[in-house]
């Protein structure tokens, strides 16, 4: 059952200057996300794949183009209409740094929406506690500030604030690639047990092909505003057909030295064919 | 008048590891409470407080009215019985003025800075949070306002306030409104595009409720530093009119006394002192105590250090080591660093590090953030912050003891023998010179060539470094060029001497995989070229395992695993090592189990 | 930015060093040589315009009436009316016809001969003029030339203050080629001693006027050039005369103990040059019930300390007095000072009595009043009475005094003859009498005044109409001003209180 | 290039419009006082009314700001109706002695502000003491005290300067600069207390940013790294705060121009409104208009060829 339909979505900036043309960074992009799946979306920076969440988040306005939520078309909703799809649209970010107010207490950024939708302040606090253990955090991080946690700490607040309308959709922007390595693969792992308990969808930006392969199902390839290839996780993250995946892929170095020669030599060779 | 600043700075690891980031490691603790702990700002606040009691009471400290004569105390001297600072020309009590003039600075300051904050901070508010249109419209208005120059336009619309200093003063306050709408629509636009404020609104708030709870926050400490100067122009304003003679000389003020004292100057010159000097109080306490909440506020600002002093070290060199034999390239020993915690208590962020590098090795250095390697990579070079103290330890090239030594005496390693890579391209060019410009002194210097010959020097650099139109790029500045152009740029740079040591401090962190891929290859290859020794910060392994043949793993300050990379990977040793080894996504796993297929309510927990 | 700073380093750097040498250099002084004497003084207020419809008294006067010959002149020392432009003067029986014979030697300072004909057209277009001369001419009904030298002037009924209007801005002569042109109020040409060299004059701040050696008078001016120079703040003014800048300047009281050296300057008292008194303007209590009671007007007077006021505020330089005529002219009575003794506690009593205790006016506050505000703020005070001062700004003064709104207002008016000081203080339509208050007694006497041609027949009657407006308290007079110049460097005052304001009091000591 | 200056002119003919009909629409309240300031005592309603008819003051408000629209557009700005002399020249003249004040004072307080601010920052310590305490000291002590201790000593005392009045340098160089000496050094004194912080405060950004690290891993000597490029690098804020400067300047030389009584811009302006003559205080508004929105174009423009970022195509 497809959950979220973007169709031909173009996306164009205005630049700086008078009379200076807007810059489109989405050329006509089309992908799905089903119920309960987890589309990746790869990407170096530029091509576009940010904006893509951003546009189904309402944040960016689409110049062309539709998204469909459960049938229902939001991409041209007034900022009233918008505000009904928060407990079905929710986000998290890349960078846990500024994604969390400052000066408000874990407590009051995940009781925030909550209060918002209606739910009243004793209820609030129970399921701010339900959703400090959801995310592995102790019950009394509520009454702390932000700074006082480190950058996974932060992740897993801005994920539990994410699942607090328990929504239908999340998207997840760089989620990981902030955090250090230890902590990127437990992030990681929270995300898929969560979704595993909760059914939810993630529509799941990284430039890390590795990152997504961890977590895809099905994963979209793409460069400069155009997807370039899209399908089942295993197969573009393995055995990718479109060249420009292939090099993305080979361009990772990995841990591994003796590995990491033979990629080498195999990127070189594809190119010096390319090249020619 | 663009006055934007790359937020580039230095990597987010010494962010999180110097004191930088004052915001972060502050107790926490409410701001009045802070401003309470500041002495300047104490004393300050209480000078002004007990001013303005004086003020307040003055009807129960003197006898008299403000206006009130005795015509046989004309230009009475100070200490005549019942005039303890004498009187005026009129024969009015000047201590009796003197406490009323307050109260008219009180009054005008709170109306000049209440109208500035309520126009200036409103509009901002306005105009930084909804779209571009709305802030042309605004900013349209405020460059309006700025355009008058001020004291000016309050004398040229006289005929219309009648010179009544409140009118006036409301006057003032839009004319400094600009000020504040700089201020907040600066900070909105920031705070706009700080991602909790798009985390708010897809959380379903209201613009209204967005601009109360997360924009007036940030706004709030930089607005009531704003409003203590602007409460110190608008009393000095007021007193220059009165001095000049706008407005009733029945309102006792500073200025109208100041006027008087001046006709009297040599027969009472005292009659000029006493305002002059409580003016001068009440105007040096508000911008003291405007820099005290701006510390207390925004985090002291650094102060100066003597450039080009050397990093700061609290070590005695000691005497020439007795180690026989050839030195190493490159020999740190037990080094460590601190800097201040913001209690002023310092802090090791390196404790006790040893790293050798021989000549031509490539030696990764990895760790997680906070672990101290490229404050490691900074006092290498010499380019520790000026906070930051050397405690302990040697570093040697060549066996020549670096730390102590100032600018001018590592001159003649930097940019020829030893290199640096920085991490963030972009931030590590001057965007004032072109890109050319700034090769060509790295070239002089290195090479000692002249004018033409450094150009072509360059160029050939820049096509070395796979830069396809030298010419082009030696032309363009630093924000016209793409990211990992700016990179091989500074890795021209960085070559053109053949240096011994290059350090380059995670120089692909910045960069998409394709480019990091290209750069790596570029190091690789240049390293082969030029058999220079390179030391690598990173975090990432894929790295190391692609170029380095030594790595040392870093965890707080420490080197807790050193090894030939292939070793290292095979079988680590230290329990770190082997964790951090084992949180690595590997390339084999994929998500294998389907998605959970809802049905139509979904699954909760 | 090293550039530029570099750049403009060098010039900034020479300027600097340009600086400290011109300091070193000597300080300003003197330019005296072959005879050449220059004067130069400072007043507070600039001119204005330099048109003859225009012109005001006062220190303005200072500049135009060098440039323009005045039909008569008042004697310096004695007061009297003297010949000038005009040899003499002459009224017929009932007042209603002047004749004046011109002198036959005056020329325009370009060359023109002044005749009758240039009289006639300046009386005549200063008459159909909006401005500040037009309605001293309220009575006249034509101004004619029988002859060349000859002009006479027809009133509609005797005028007894246009005899002195012809020492001041209503005698000028301009020459009517310089009438259809706006250049004549900035570029004047007159038959006066000097001509304005606009060439060196800054408008507003100096004015420099030539001597023209072929001045039928030329001999009455000593200096070949004069500059006049407007210092606002008078502290500026004595700095400049201290540092020799300038050779002459009035000093308020207060700074006069600053001045210095008694070798060096010259100081100059001008006695009675304009009376500063509380004007009450609704004294037919018409919006002002209170003001309209005999009580409550004698209530204030007795409230002022006069003495005080002069000693304390006017540093001694001032003659306190409870009547508004000037002391060196005739109707001046020296008994009639002793009306109203410094007595709040009497006034008090009048006010209770009048029933008006606790009533508050409200009373322009001027640039003129406000040395002066706290003292009458207190005398109100004194008597039960108070004072809310309501500032104007300058240019709302005048019409603040005129509007209606105010009970009272503080003046300080110029002399100029006792006629004028009569209708101008009590006759209607004066200045100081806006609401046109009169009664039968005041009609009378001002009636039997204005009949009068013989100045000396009418004397008696003038005494009687002071002692009867003294006695109703109409105003509150409160002291008499005195100026004091300041000279140096030879140059001496020659004035012995004539309230004119022309260069011939200047001249060389010795 | 052009056209961006043609569009800031544009923007700035449409603003002195839009002031100048506010301003006149402000005062034009006020003129039946005007004419019986003008009628001084011989003012009665019969008077005033005479002279407001005679200089047109009767008509509608808007018919005489389009009068003097068109009359301005052309050059003529009227005359004041005091002393009626031409507004244009009147203004222009003032105008001139006033920034010959402020442009050398400008000068000097930015070579002063640069090497002071620059040397605080590039030496720390006692030399940033130092610094900072001169900014205190400026702060605190009042232009109009320095200006009056400046005359008592160096022009009464010492006769070496004049004590007041101004001399044009057309007319004689050494006597204006000997005229401009003691204002100047007021309005130096006031600038640089506030301009030298600011300069420090950039120069020590500046300092801390990544390039100068690079630079300096690069061997540039620190003449290079503070001069050649943190001092280019800070001096696009400091033109603005330059500019920031001036306007003040230009708005407090009043009092300096009243103690000094220099026949400048500043006392013009106070005398007219004082008085209330309303085509001279238009004129003053215009210029001053003008003059600011000139300065804040060639800023944008210097800005331009300071920072290639800010640079207009």
């Amino acid at each position: 059952m497809t959950l979220l339909e973007v169709e031909k979505l173009r996306v164009a900036f205005r630049t700086r200057g008078l009379r200076a043309k807007p810059v489109e960074v989405l050329h006509g992009v089309s992908l799905e996300v089903a119920a309960g799946e987890t589309l990746g979306l790869v990407g170096e920076s530029g091509s576009g794949k940010t904006t893509i969440g951003r546009a189904v988040l309402g944040l960016v306005k689409p110049s062309g183009g539709s998204i469909r939520f459960d049938q229902r078309e939001i991409s041209g909703l007034s900022r009233r209409e918008r505000r009904t799809l928060a407990p079905d649209i929710q986000v998290v970010f890349q960078d846990p740094y500024s994604s969390l107010n400052p000066a408000m207490t874990i407590g009051e950024i995940l009781s925030e929406p909550l209060v918002v939708q209606g739910t009243v302040a004793k209820g609030a606090r129970a399921r701010v506690r339900a959703l400090l253990d959801q995310v592995g955090l102790p019950s009394d991080a509520s009454e702390r500030l932000p700074r006082e946690f480190s950058g996974g700490q932060r992740q897993r607040v801005a994920i539990a604030r994410a699942l607090a309308l328990e929504p239908k959709l999340i998207v997840c922007d760089e989620p990981v690639s902030a955090l250090d390595l230890s902590t990127q693969a437990r992030v990681l792992d929270l995300f898929i047990d969560i979704q595993r308990r909760t059914g939810v969808s993630y529509l799941f930006v990284s430039h890390d092909l590795t990152v997504v392969r961890h977590i895809s199902h099905r994963v979209a390839v793409l460069y400069q505003g155009d997807l370039v290839e899209t399908g089942p996780a295993p197969d573009v993250t393995s055995t990718p057909s479109h060249p420009y995946t292939q090099r993305l892929l080979l361009a990772a170095p990995v841990a591994d030295p003796a590995l990491q020669r033979r990629r080498r030599e195999r990127r070189a060779r594809l190119r010096t064919s390319t090249a020619v | 008048m663009s006055t934007d600043r790359d937020h580039g700075s230095t990597t987010a690891e010494a962010a999180s590891t110097g004191a930088v980031a004052a915001g972060h490691a502050v107790p926490r603790m409410p701001m009045w409470q802070r401003v309470l702990r500041d002495p300047q700002a104490v004393i300050t606040l209480g000078t002004l407080i007990v001013i303005m009691l004086l003020g307040a009471l003055a009807p129960f400290i003197t006898p008299y009215g403000p206006n009130q004569t005795d015509l046989h105390a004309v230009n009475a001297p100070a200490g005549t019985p019942g005039y303890p600072l004498g009187a005026d020309e009129s024969g009015r009590d000047i201590l009796t003025r003197l406490l009323h003039s307050i109260n008219t600075a009180t009054v005008s300051a709170l109306i000049g800075a209440a109208t500035a904050l309520v126009v200036g901070a409103t509009a901002g508010l306005v105009g930084g949070y909804f779209g571009t249109r709305t802030r042309a419209v605004t900013e349209w208005m405020f460059n309006l306002v700025m355009t008058f120059p001020g004291v000016l336009l309050l004398i040229v619309l006289m005929p219309v306030t009648g010179g009544d200093y409140r009118w006036t003063m409301l006057i003032f306050g839009v004319l400094l409104s600009p000020g504040i709408y700089r201020i907040v629509r600066n900070l909105v636009v920031g705070v706009k595009n700080e991602l909790y404020v798009d985390a708010a609104r897809v959380s379903g708030l209201t613009d209204l409720r967005i601009l109360g709870r997360h924009v007036f926050f940030v706004v709030r400490g930089p607005i009531i530093i704003a409003t203590a100067f602007m409460a110190g122009s608008a009393i000095s304003v007021q007193s220059g009119l009165a001095f000049l003679g706008v407005g009733s000389r029945e309102i006792p003020s500073f200025g109208a006394m100041i006027s008087s004292g001046f006709r009297n100057l040599y027969i009472a010159p005292t009659q000029f002192l006493w305002p002059s000097l409580l003016l001068g109080l009440i105007t040096t306490s508000l911008v003291l105590l405007g820099n005290a909440l701006r510390d207390v506020v925004e985090g002291s600002k650094p102060a100066p250090a003597k450039v080009g002093a050397g990093q700061r070290a609290e070590v005695v060199a000691d005497a020439e080591d007795a180690a026989a034999g050839t030195p190493a390239l490159l020999d740190i020993h037990d080094l460590a660093i601190s800097y201040p915690d913001p209690a002023g208590k310092q802090r090791e962020v390196v404790r006790g590090l040893s790293l050798r590098i021989e000549r031509g090795q490539t030696v990764g250095l990895v760790g997680e953030s906070g672990s101290g390697k490229t404050q490691t990579a900074f006092a290498t070079l010499g380019v520790l912050p000026d906070e930051a103290v050397i405690t302990r330890g040697s570093i040697r090239f060549e066996g020549r003891e670096l730390i102590g030594l100032t600018d001018a005496q590592l001159r003649p390693l930097r940019g020829k023998a030893i290199a640096y890579v920085p991490q963030e391209p972009m931030s590590n060019l001057d965007p004032s010179y072109q890109v050319g410009t700034q090769l060509v002194e790295d070239v002089r210097w290195a090479l000692g060539l002249d004018g033409p010959e450094a150009k072509r020097r360059v160029l050939a650099l820049l096509e070395r470094c796979g830069i396809t139109d030298p010419e082009r790029t030696f032309r363009a500045y630093p924000h016209e060029i793409s990211g990992g152009m700016a990179q091989r740029v500074l890795v021209a740079g960085a070559v053109a001497s053949r240096p011994k040591l290059l350090i380059a401090d995670e120089p692909t962190t910045a960069l998409d995989v394709t480019v990091q891929a290209e750069i790596l290859d570029l190091l690789r290859d240049l390293q082969a070229e030029l058999g220079m020794a390179i030391l690598l910060v990173t975090h990432n392994f894929g790295v190391v395992a692609d170029i380095c043949d030594h790595v040392a793993v870093m965890q707080a300050g420490r080197i807790v695993e050193v090894g030939e990379v292939a070793r290292l990977f095979a079988e680590p040793r230290h329990e770190y090592t082997r964790m951090l080894l084992g949180s690595i996504l590997d390339e084999k796993t994929v998500r294998a189990d389907p998605p959970l297929v809802a049905s139509e309510e979904g699954i909760r927990p | 930015m090293s550039q530029i700073a570099r750049y403009r380093g060098f010039p900034v750097v020479l300027l600097a060093a340009a600086l400290v040498l011109a300091a070193c250099a000597s300080g300003g002084g003197e330019a005296t040589a072959d005879g050449e004497r220059e004067l130069v003084f400072s007043v507070q207020t600039a001119p204005n315009s330099f048109d003859p419809a225009q012109l005001a008294d006062g220190s303005q006067a200072y500049a135009w009436n060098s440039i323009f010959d005045t039909l008569l002149f008042r004697d310096l020392m004695t007061g009297e009316i003297q010949p000038n432009a005009a040899e003499s003067w002459e009224y017929n029986e009932d007042g209603t016809r002047l004749t004046l014979r011109l002198r036959d030697d005056m020329t325009f300072s370009d060359g023109d001969p002044v005749t009758a004909d240039a009289v006639v057209a300046t009386m005549e277009r200063s008459r159909d003029t909006p401005g500040t001369v037009q309605n001293k001419f309220q009575y006249v009904t034509a101004v004619s030339a029988p002859d060349d030298y000859t002009v006479v002037i027809e009133f509609e009924r005797f005028d007894p203050q246009f005899i002195s209007e012809l020492y001041q801005n209503a005698g000028v002569i301009a020459d009517p080629d310089t009438f259809g042109d706006d250049r004549g109020a900035t570029e004047p040409i007159g038959s006066g001693a000097y001509t304005l060299d606009t060439a060196a004059t800054v408008p507003g701040d100096t004015y420099v006027l030539r001597k023209r050696e072929d001045h039928w008078n030329a001999d009455a001016h000593p200096f070949t050039t004069v500059t006049i120079r407007v210092l606002q703040d008078p502290t500026a003014a004595l700095n400049a005369l201290q540092a020799g800048e300038i050779d002459a300047a009035s000093v308020p009281p207060q700074l006069l103990p600053q001045v210095g050296d008694e070798s060096t300057y010259t100081h100059t008292e001008f006695p009675a040059q304009s009376v500063m008194y509380l004007d009450i303007l609704d004294r037919g209590g018409e919006d002002f019930p209170a003001l309209g009671d005999q009580r409550v007007r004698q209530a204030i007077n007795y409230a002022i300390d006069r003495e005080g006021i002069v000693t304390g505020l006017l540093g001694g330089v001032g003659i306190p007095t409870n009547q508004v005529f000037n002391p060196q002219g005739e109707v001046y009575d020296e008994a009639l000072n002793d009306t109203y003794p410094y007595d709040p506690e009497r006034g008090r009593r009048l006010v209770e009595e009048a029933g008006h205790t606790g009533e508050v006016f409200q009373v322009p506050s001027t640039y003129l009043s406000t040395t002066f505000e706290a003292a009458l703020s207190d005398a109100f005070e004194s008597i039960g009475l108070g004072i809310e001062w309501v500032p104007v700004p300058p240019q709302q003064a005048q019409s603040a005094h005129r509007s209606g709104d105010y009970g009272m207002s503080f003046q300080v008016t110029p002399y100029t003859s006792d006629v004028a000081d009569v209708i101008n203080h009590f006759g209607q339509g004066g200045y100081a009498n806006p609401m046109n208050h009169t009664d039968p007694t005041l009609d009378e006497l001002i009636g039997e005044i204005s009949a009068t041609v013989d100045q000396e027949a009418a004397l008696p009657i003038f005494r009687r109409l002071n002692e009867y407006v003294v006695e109703q308290a109409f105003e509150v007079p409160i002291a008499f001003n005195m100026t004091t110049w300041v000279t140096r460097d030879g140059v001496v005052m020659a004035d012995n209180g004539s309230s004119r304001q022309t260069v011939r009091q200047f001249t060389i000591a010795g | 290039m052009l056209l961006y200056i043609l569009r800031r002119l544009g923007a700035g003919a449409v603003l002195t419009v839009l002031v100048t009909l506010i301003t006149f629409l402000l005062l034009s309240t006020s003129l039946d006082d005007v004419a019986a300031t003008i009628l001084g005592q011989s003012a009665t309603p019969e008077t005033i009314a005479a002279l407001m008819a005679d200089r047109g003051w009767d008509r509608p408000v808007a018919v005489q700001y389009a009068e003097w629209l068109v009359g301005a557009v052309q050059g003529d700005f009227g005359q004041s109706v005091y002393n009626a002399l031409p507004v244009g020249p009147t203004v222009l003249q003032r105008l001139g002695v006033t920034l010959s004040l402020i442009v050398p004072a400008l000068l000097i307080t930015v070579l002063i502000s640069v090497l002071l601010g620059v040397w605080a920052a590039s030496r720390g310590g006692v030399a940033d003491r130092l610094a900072q305490v001169i900014s205190l000291i400026g702060n605190i002590l009042p232009a109009l005290l320095l200006a009056i201790g400046l005359v008592v000593v160096l022009a009464v005392q010492l006769s070496w300067l004049p004590a007041t009045g101004y001399t044009a340098p057309a007319d004689d160089v050494l006597a204006w600069m000997r005229s401009i000496t003691m204002p100047v050094i007021v309005l130096v004194i006031g600038g640089v207390a506030s301009m030298a912080a600011q300069v420090r405060g950039r120069m020590i950004d500046e300092l801390r940013r990544d390039y100068v690290r690079t630079r300096r891993t690069r061997g540039a000597s620190t003449s290079s790294i503070v001069f050649k490029h943190a001092l280019r690098n800070a001096g696009s804020p400091a033109l603005t705060v330059m500019s920031l400067e001036f306007i003040q300047m230009f708005g407090g030389a009043l009092i300096i121009e009243q103690v000094f009584a220099l026949p400048g811009y500043g006392s013009y302006a106070f005398n007219a409104s004082m008085q209330g003559d309303v085509p001279v205080i238009m004129g003053v508004t215009v210029w001053a208009v003008l003059l600011v929105t000139a300065v804040n174009l060639a800023t944008d423009i210097a800005n331009g060829l300071l920072n290639p970022k800010a640079r207009v195509h």
